[in-house]
């Protein structure tokens, strides 16, 4: 994975909602994303390659399994979105805590993404973000100055 | 291959085969699912509704990826295959794919199966 | 203020993003809003009363009061949009970091603000999230998890 | 005090002077113009229109706080005041009330002076 590099902690642009002050004590893994061929596998790739390194996995039970496979979709849907409606995902960033992981999407389009309510099991589309939602401990948006677009954010709690 | 004809199509990661069982079409696409090989799937399976074959039988036990777009191909082709008088019929699901069926509520709209000869014999 | 209290660290269902791993180093200031009733007016006067405490009023600077003045204006629009769009606001969190003021609003609408684009100077309707964008370095939305509500938060620079 | 009528109405933080000048109603909020008290300035505003007063001429100098609720209020009187033939004048505003029409570009939109003679005498 060539274009996977750390970031230092004073990357501040970059970095998370609340990290501001916060010094980065976590993993963080960032890898650009440009256009959109490929880019949903390819982030599932540094996604998985990154839960080895922080020993989600190999998994030691199935519900341990089950979470890191639940990461894997989560960050499946944050890119294909970014491809759909925000024009092309610009950089995943992967940022592990005790117990957390921590995916990020960043995108140029000032929208966000704003579930489908009501969900609707049985009709093609608004599933994305609702899988988001169910998965995920808590989800977000960070808005970046001067309308340079966004980060969508989830975050997926270990078994 | 030309959508829904017997025989295998691949596009990246997915593989997709279709071969004929009685009055079912039985389609196998092994592999990952996502945005950027749904097409491949959802070709397949609208072919086999467009020749008339709507008892469209999905053996899943080889699919190891599938995520909302994935998810999509499926409700798309059950809306086609029911307007024809057939249905989904979905076989042999790992659990990651059977996961994304089960949280959407996706999976009680589709004729869920064990194993595939479950889903042949019905 | 004597619905105003300190939060300890350890309240971590209520903190902001971001701030999961990371200890509560800033100080933070925490007020039920319930209902409507005059809300958008207390939320400045709590505010206000922070911005004096943590030293950014009075401003040593024109300045400086500018952007004490900013800080209000910004959490009047967040604390009105969740009245007129979210059912009401709930809380009112203030957190202080040096250099930066963080004003966070939690209500119960699953729905995240969609600024309107493009804005329109002249027309009435639209301005308060272009507002937040102008005058916040960055602000954005966390998803409360099983669909409880969201927090729109954001974050100015002091001068 | 009715909608435009001259005297004084008063909302929460927001107080509301009317009074005629010439061809021109000079309305005077003070105080804090917000979600609470768009109401009473609106009321003012138009009520001025209704009976006539289209030259509307806000006199800011006591006007401490405006967030964009009060600037909507401002943009709903100037379609109003301008459709009858008249506009909007506003004087004297306070750094922070002028800030939020500098930032939202909406001080393009309407006739700003620095004093309230000079809106008077213009
Ligand atoms: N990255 C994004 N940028 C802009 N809008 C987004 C983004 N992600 C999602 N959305 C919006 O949120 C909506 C819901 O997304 P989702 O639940 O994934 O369903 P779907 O993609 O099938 O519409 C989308 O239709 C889109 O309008
Ligand atoms: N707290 C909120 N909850 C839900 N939706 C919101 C919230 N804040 C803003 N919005 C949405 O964002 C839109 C833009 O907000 P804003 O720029 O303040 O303009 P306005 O309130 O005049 O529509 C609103 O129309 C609303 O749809």
């Amino acid at each position: 994975m060539g274009s996977s590099r750390p970031v230092t902690p004073d990357d501040r642009g970059a970095s998370g909602p609340g990290d501001t002050a916060a010094p980065l004590v976590a993993p963080v893994r960032r890898v650009l994303l440009a256009g959109c061929d490929g880019v949903v596998a390819r982030a599932r790739d540094v996604t998985r390659e990154a839960l080895y390194d922080w020993g989600w996995l190999p998994a030691r039970t199935p519900q341990a399994r089950a979470r890191a496979e639940d990461a894997l979709l989560v960050v499946s849907e944050l890119v294909t979105n970014a491809c759909l409606h925000a024009g092309g995902a610009q950089e995943l960033r992967l940022r592990g805590r005790p117990g957390l992981l921590r995916l990020e999407v960043t995108d140029t389009s000032p929208a966000p993404p704003t579930p489908r309510t009501p969900h609707q099991g049985s009709r093609p589309g608004g599933h994305g973000m609702y899988i988001v939602q169910r998965l995920c401990s808590r989800w977000g948006t960070v808005h970046h100055p001067e309308g340079h677009g966004k980060t969508v954010w989830a975050e997926i709690t270990g078994a | 291959m030309d959508g829904g004809v017997p025989g295998t199509a691949r596009r990246g990661r997915l593989r997709v085969a279709v071969r004929m069982h009685g009055a079912s079409a039985v389609v196998t696409p092994s592999g990952e699912l996502d945005h950027h090989t749904a097409d491949l799937l959802r070709e397949q399976l609208e072919g086999c509704v467009a020749q008339g074959r709507s008892r469209l039988v999905v053996d899943c036990s080889a699919l190891e990826f599938c995520d909302s777009t994935g998810l999509n191909v499926f409700l798309g082709a059950r809306t086609k295959a029911e307007a024809a008088g057939g249905g989904v019929h979905l076989a042999g699901m790992l659990p990651p794919v059977a996961r994304v069926f089960e949280i959407t509520g996706a999976d009680a709209v589709f004729t869920v199966h064990r194993a595939l000869d479950e889903a042949l014999t019905e």
